[in-house]
């Protein structure tokens, strides 16, 4: 093995590093996305990666990897998507971007009835090896039809996994984990957090999928986070601390499966628990952990679990109200405030 | 295109096959009052019988609710097929999934399915991965007429179309989706026309006729193995049967109708110029019918005497490796 | 007012009784589906109505009301679904079948981010006065794609309003309330409720949607069901009652908005709660119930709220296992028992 | 087809203010160092205008991520659209929709789209409800080269062309989706040729050339009031921009292919035609020009004079009547 040494990388380059160093380590890997490369077409004309994606996370890998392993696709998202999950079942390793989690509706149809359902209705028949990529979060000024997280949804579908890595190191983990696994898996990568710099090994590695993390012990109340919530979180811990209230932080990691047992242990020491989660409230990622450690934790529960969420609208434009619905670390202080009754 | 004996053998033995299973399993899940929707394809029998026959395990089908016929031309075994209808461990899909999901990715069968339009591009990805292989492996997705009208079904041809995949788009038009003649729901004579619109070739095919589909088949399919790219088929056929096992046709069809189409029954019509073109003795025709009965009442004792699929099996297969437990929790199941 | 003497309906004539009154009433609702009349444009051949819908429940009503108002659509949901949202942002009041719910993958697009947004995107300048008429429920050995209920996807998405009736009175009274709103709204019929027979007012109701009911009172604990489930609650009850169990039932009738303060009272009396949930456990209506009032009923709690519902799967074929995967009376009994200690 | 002067000035109006619009709206949007994406249509400007030109506050438009053009030949008050983009409570849609959403049903504009394909529909349900009407409304769908390979938009015709329904729809062929060439994602040339497979008409128009828009235009939205149906027409444009602010189009088309189409710009060519054939005097033009940049001042300064949206109004509008409290249950928002 070789030393490995940490280095910073954005969440960004983190996320192109492990699609570049999976696809390296395996030929069989396809990625197909609308302008992922970008100028499709024309490397004749001296044009190629115009694009390198939406947010620049497949930026150079046309280059090295070339045009039938970054398939640019036109704008059809339940072929391309569809395909994708056929050609997984076919042997195949694939990789597909849906540009905003917002645009699901387009191929819901493929990942309900296909990815989701196809090994079980075979009777464990098949392989799907087919990651889809996708991006979620509100704050980029882009209104209701770019801007939500509807984590959610997907993880209500059994047979979807999905993962929402809150960090540069989460999101290369994650990540090569999901571009090893046989089972479909969505990855939320979050807008706003493209930027974000951590310490991430050069050589490839893998986080278990379905499995938590803490990343900040404490005693007087568990908050878990969910993707950039986990940042939020742990900001609000901050704060918290300033006034001796002394906050665990859980970044959650994987919407499905929910590591439900981490987040149990951890309020079996602290006694209570605020989620917080960039989702609208029903039927939410948080309302079932809030649900489930509910019923497991009840002897243990000393107050009512609290969410940080976002409310029940659409995301509004004018920044205004778009900052008011994002949860922030304000609200979550104030929540654990009024939980602690101080 | 020339036709070898045993081509024609194995074409009409697949025909008969068809036939036999769809009516066998029809009086069979009505006799146990078994619930659930069967989609039986008695009449079209000749559509995926000639295409299939350019076919290898090696290569792709994609099915839809009506896909018995697909599956046994693909070469399922009918007697995992009439287990998995007849709701046993032992069927294709070990009684999880049913009539309109049977799949079997060792004959390259990627599945039914019960959503119009919906396995189309899975086909689409089938043959991207063998064109990314390098193989001359091709792949075809079957829909309805009705089908047709789906959005993800012109999303699939354009892109198969740009990326000159092997892909063989099979239209079998049966005249009907459910109760809807084909002229109500669509504005044009010919859907096998809207190749034009992604520049493949769009050919229009007699359904009952199983040598004409094998000749169109093997055009389309040899240009897709050649690199040439896809091509729609549409396959004008009928289903003799209602629409699934409650659906009265007359409701919606004429007697007359259904006479003529009768008459060009593909069956028949392979015996008739079997004979007058001395292609095979009848002796043999009948032969291979008495065959495909035997075939199908060995499906139906192989079920029969093969246990329910087993109740911890509710819990598995979701995926790859999840602890059955995760899967019930919050859900008060309790499994005995 | 003419008096009104109450008869017996089945679940499926309410609907077809519903929708017949309000479009006899109301002349601007257009009904629009896959082979709701059949036969389509085979009227001088002598065919007409020769489907009457997959379930029966549209029968009749092509007759009486013509091809324009009663529309059969080429199987094209996304598009007809589109449209009927189109018509009623242009004044007309749309009534869109979708055939099982299983199939929402194809039309969802238009429900999450045209139905579900305009009204809030637009700065509330439109008026959305159309209902989406679909069937949920396991039990018909139809499989993974044809027997799934869902509507735990719809209640996640702002903007949206769900209705799902447990019998034949709450089916004409919701149906005919969703096609008197000016918000989109989706009627959930479970197809094992068709043949259920009830009392059922002649002349048009209207029951309030987003307000539970309560079936049964009961002192011991609060069990609440959704759609079918709410048979299966009065079943477990009954069963209860004869080991000195006295449980409350209350009947959901709305998925979105949901009926918080109805159970918050409910639970505040019998200290204990079941959710009966045939949909899938994960980020379900049942959890959100359970987390919304684990929260603002928490003082009153005496054991956790459990909840009984499908598995975190597909629906299976062979009816051995379908038959585990729908919650039954059984199961809720059992569960009451075990919450109770007893 | 005959203009008149006043439907000259009025289009040329219309040019002008879009083009005005656009640039104001960048360079505001970009001094406020607002976020969110800005899709200019500068390029484009003939398309709306030649189609819009014969339209009424009662026919219908259903519009895209691209639609500033579309809502201002619609007749959509760029006071209101401006207050909009930069965020104001007298916005048309209070602020709570931005630059991809803006609508007014009081002219017909039933909402710009940010899902590529998914307003086609909605134009499609405006011409059903005005066929069921019996009034003689159309309804105009637009969409792009990238959005005319959605399935929805195939799905939309089927249904248009079957129904009888006056639609129109404008494919404004813009030669790319963001980096995407047209020539690349579309196997065809002419994306009109599509509408044969729904049995319309499909017409390819020069979109540079707003004659010729308002003629093709002209013959298809008469062709709908008539009763005749919905018609497909291509029009060939090109944006100058970007896809949106960020990107640098010299990333994926050369300088010589963008000079060629500006060679042909639609208001230049206007004014050549207007001098040539003397059909307006170049005073009047300048007059036209120097209104709409006062307009889209007055449009500016109106905006900068509004309030930002009270904070209650992220709880409105989601119902018809929510009580607002009722949104934030379990999310414990704390508003002020
Ligand atoms: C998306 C979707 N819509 C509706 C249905 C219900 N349905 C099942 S089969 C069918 C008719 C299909 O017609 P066609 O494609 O012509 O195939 P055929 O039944 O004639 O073989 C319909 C409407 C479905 N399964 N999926
Ligand atoms: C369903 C969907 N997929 C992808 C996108 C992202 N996207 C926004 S605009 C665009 C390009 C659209 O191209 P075209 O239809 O030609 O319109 P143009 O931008 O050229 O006006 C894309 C891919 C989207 N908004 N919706
Ligand atoms: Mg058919
Ligand atoms: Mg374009």
């Amino acid at each position: 093995m070789t030393q490995t040494t940490p280095r910073t990388l954005s969440y960004r380059d983190a996320i192109n590093e492990a699609l570049r160093q999976e696809m390296e380590r395996n030929p069989d890997i396809v990625l197909l996305g609308e302008d992922i490369a970008g100028a499709a077409g024309r490397r004749e004309q001296g044009f190629v990666d115009a694009w390198g994606g939406p947010f620049r996370t497949t930026q150079g890998l046309v280059q090295v990897f070339g045009e039938d392993r970054v398939r640019d696709t036109p704008i059809s998202e339940a072929a391309f998507i569809g395909a994708a999950i056929g050609a997984a079942a076919a042997g195949m390793r694939t990789v597909a971007e849906l540009m905003y989690m917002d645009f699901v509706g387009v191929c819901f149809d493929q990942l309900l009835n296909n990815a989701a359902k196809m090994r079980y209705m075979y009777g464990g028949n098949v392989q799907l090896p087919f990651t889809m990529l996708t991006r979620i979060g509100a704050g980029v000024g882009s209104a209701a039809q770019h801007s939500e997280s509807l984590y959610s949804l997907m993880a209500h579908i059994p047979g979807l996994k999905g993962v929402v890595p809150s960090d540069a190191y989460t999101a290369k983990g994650l990540l090569t984990a999901a571009m090893r696994s046989n089972d479909p898996i969505i990855v939320f990568e979050h807008k706003l957090l493209y930027h974000l710099e951590g310490e991430v090994p050069e050589a490839p590695y893998e986080l278990e999928i379905g499995k938590a993390r803490t990343v900040r012990e404490g005693a007087d109340v568990t908050l878990v986070g969910i993707s950039r919530m986990t940042q939020v979180c742990l900001e609000a811990a901050e704060t918290l601390a300033e006034e001796g209230i002394d906050a665990e932080v859980v970044d959650l990691l994987s919407v499905f499966p929910i590591d439900y047992d981490h987040i149990v242990e951890s309020v079996q020491k602290t006694h209570r628990m605020v989620v917080v989660d960039e989702d609208t409230p029903t039927c939410s990622v948080a309302a079932d952990i809030a649900a489930t450690v509910g019923e497991e934790a009840f002897d243990y529960l000393d107050a009512p679990i609290m969410r940080v969420q976002a409310p029940h609208t659409p995301v509004p434009y004018a920044r205004n109200l778009e900052l008011a619905y994002i949860p922030d670390a304000n609200r979550v202080a104030q929540t654990v405030r009024h939980q602690l009754g101080v | 295109m020339e036709i070898t004996q045993e081509a024609l053998r194995k074409m009409f033995a697949t025909m008969v096959t068809i036939r036999n299973f769809e009516l066998r399993a029809f009086t069979e899940v009505g006799q146990r009052s078994l619930r659930g929707a069967l989609h039986l394809s008695v009449g079209q029998e000749a559509v995926p019988t000639g295409i299939c026959a350019h076919l290898t395990d090696d290569d792709y089908l994609a099915s839809t609710h009506r896909g018995h016929g697909h599956c046994i031309a693909k070469g399922v075994d009918v007697r995992g097929m009439m287990a998995e209808i007849l709701q046993r461990a032992t069927g294709t899909n070990k009684g999880k999934g049913g009539s309109m999901h049977i799949a079997d990715m060792s004959k390259g069968m990627l599945g039914a399915n019960g959503v119009v339009g919906s396995s189309v591009p899975l086909a689409v990805g089938a043959a991207m991965a063998a064109k990314q292989r390098g193989s001359d492996q091709v792949a075809v997705a079957f829909f309805g007429d009705g089908g047709a009208n789906q959005g993800i079904v012109h999303e699939s041809m354009n892109l198969a179309a740009i990326w000159n995949l092997p892909v063989i788009f099979v239209c079998e038009n049966n005249q009907y989706a459910e109760s809807t003649p084909v002229e109500y729901a669509t504005p044009i004579v010919d859907i096998a026309e809207r190749a034009r619109g992604y520049n493949i070739p769009g050919v229009v095919v007699d359904g009952m006729d199983v040598f004409a589909v094998y000749d169109a088949a093997g055009t389309a399919i040899g240009r897709a193995r050649a690199g040439l790219g896809p091509t729609l088929l549409e396959c004008k056929t009928y289903r003799y049967y209602g629409h699934a096992a409650f659906d009265n046709p007359k409701n919606y069809r004429t007697a007359e109708e259904e006479d003529a189409w009768k008459a060009r029954d593909a069956i028949a019509s392979f015996r008739n110029r079997a004979a007058e073109e001395n292609l095979l003795p009848s002796a043999d025709l009948d032969e291979l019918e008495a065959e495909a009965a035997q075939l199908v009442d060995d499906a139906v004792k192989f079920a029969d005497e093969s246990p329910h699929p087993d109740l911890n099996e509710l819990l598995t297969d979701v995926y790859l490796d999840a602890p059955p437990n995760s899967l019930q929790r919050g859900a008060h199941l309790m499994l005995p």
